[in-house]
């Protein structure tokens, strides 16, 4: 539920697959979305890696979470924002990034919002907790 | 808000990232291997040179013992557990692992 | 003020856990309140009873459990765990198994979260 | 030729057991041989029986217990094993606990070391 | 010899570290999070770039395939696990963690 | 024994403290020096902070490794060497690195080798194996 309660936000800043934050991450988004409280989630530096469209993770042996990203909306967790900067660096397009779910009347991919640092930082600022990975 | 870096500055970019987005008035703490940022006369001494005028920056004293830094960036704070505490009261905290 | 504490490495291996412990002492000296700490990731590793570090270093499983001892809530995620086998029967004393959704109690329960980790 | 593989990573939390793991059976698959694979750091975390994924995951430790079953050695370094927990009764069939010298053996009679860790 | 990086080049200086050192005909194998090197067009691309004006540079298929990275640098060679057996075969390695 | 077995090097590139790998590494010189090997030790990159005076880590409540650095030479891990560059980075003086051992007739202290990236690098390129923390 989109709680009233304190703002939490998790950030992941880790790139994925290398290592396991990105995943456990995620783990803590779905559970946090079923908390009373008002819940943001920000891909930043080399988190927006995980945002990447056309990751296929079979050739290692791993499942892989793409198919828990693809599916945050569905699960509530709805105020998922990216950095600019962090998307420009890695040259990923900010159209180009995977969606997060559909938009229930229209079908449209809902994607995460891409915002400047500046903003990221203001967002950051008013939180009573971040969790970062 | 207080932010936290506990990587080296010569082998991670964690306290670039996070100087990119602290704004002014914002508190960095430097704790396990990121106090190596707080030393004087390195090759990333200018990365704390430059936050200094914006933030302050505190590292912890434990770890600069640990790791036999002894000249600190002019501006530089060593701060105690206890001192670390007080800013956690004070501010709310993002970690930049 | 009331702090919850999430550890997301392993002992030994990096600083954070230690950190983590340095921190809450200092806490608790200046009369502050752990509403508790929360293990995840490789952090879960901090809970075996089964380490045996040499004589003359610090036993870090040993700590965390007198740390539960004072009444502070030691939590161990169980999705982490289960994946690292870290299971019921090798958990030190005073330290819990239970879900993620513990860590989300503990953080509308107190005024600041604090995370050490890699 | 002859390998030793040297792991300092534990499973899950990064890649290098998967790595370490892909590049073994290729290696097999060609025809070398495996002299060995020892676990250190964190890598000893690698060979607990105790670990229960989920059941749509791999289950690290299994597959380093069925290389051992094909006469690879598996061993896991005890100074590390002992910190962390990682005993006897823990371990996965067809690995074993001994010292650093099992890897300055292993290494002098491979061509080539291979390390995967972080 | 055989110089394999498995981190990003946006958070970790291993591959910095490693083109400083490596010798002319070395070759470089990128793997895990290393493979991000390979990637065409990002602000560290030139890492690779000029590597590849004194070394052969490999990535890991599987892990570019894991990461949705299409277009590689030009010049850059991916590898299957069995290529990197025999890149092994060929050299002794050194990791650069 | 300064064997002459197989060329084996252990290199050191991460900060110490931070991580247990620094400590782990020197386990593995101490152990290595045992065997019949053409044993090297070099601290780079980050690892040259290994090599800073004056550390102290009774305050983080841990032992630390200096003693065991201090008595490489009497552990017979004799040819250790430090790279010139990522000391001058870190701004640690090349005469005030830790002392490894003592020379036994003259009692002077004996430091690791300070050595250009080019020597490091051709040293490099003829062991058998290495072994990298």
């Amino acid at each position: 539920m989109a709680g009233k309660g304190k703002k939490v936000m998790v950030t992941v800043r880790k790139a994925p697959h290398g290592s396991i934050y990105v995943q456990e991450g995620i783990e803590v988004m779905f559970i946090f979305a079923t908390y009373d409280m008002d819940l943001s989630v920000v891909f930043l530096d080399d988190g927006v890696l995980a945002l990447q469209p056309g990751q296929d993770t079979k050739g290692l042996g791993i499942k892989g979470f793409m198919a828990s990203l693809g599916a945050l909306v569905d699960w509530e967790v709805t105020n998922v924002y990216v950095d600019r900067q962090s998307l420009k660096e890695r040259n990923i397009a900010e159209d180009g990034i995977i969606s997060i779910g559909k938009n229930e009347d229209t079908d449209e991919p809902i994607r995460p919002k891409v915002l400047d640092s500046a903003d990221i930082a203001a967002m950051m600022a008013q939180q009573h907790s971040i969790v970062s990975f | 808000m207080l932010h936290t870096v506990n990587k080296s500055p010569f082998q991670n970019s964690a306290l670039e990232n996070c100087l990119r987005l602290a704004r002014a008035g914002d508190v960095i703490l430097l704790l396990e291997d990121g106090v190596y940022a707080a030393a004087a006369g390195t090759a990333k001494s200018s990365l704390i040179e430059q936050a200094l005028k914006r933030h302050a920056v505190y590292a912890i004293d434990a770890d600069l013992k640990a790791r036999g830094i002894g000249t600190l960036i002019k501006g530089m704070r060593s701060a105690s557990y206890g001192e670390f505490v007080d800013l956690v009261e004070q501010h709310p905290v993002h970690a930049w692992l | 003020m009331k702090l919850a504490v999430l550890v997301l490495e392993g002992p030994y291996n990096h600083e954070a856990s230690d950190s983590a412990y340095q921190f809450i002492q200092a806490a608790l000296a200046k009369g502050h309140t752990i509403r508790g700490v929360f293990f995840y990731d490789d952090g879960v590793y901090n809970a075996t009873k089964l380490m045996d570090p040499p004589q003359d270093d610090r036993h870090i499983s040993k700590r965390w459990s007198e740390l539960g001892a004072k009444g502070i809530d030691m939590i161990v995620c169980v999705a982490a765990a289960k994946r690292r086998g870290i299971v019921e029967n090798v958990l030190v004393p005073n330290v819990r198994i239970s879900g993620l959704g513990q860590l989300a109690s503990m953080i509308d329960e107190s005024d600041r979260l604090v995370t050490f980790g890699d």
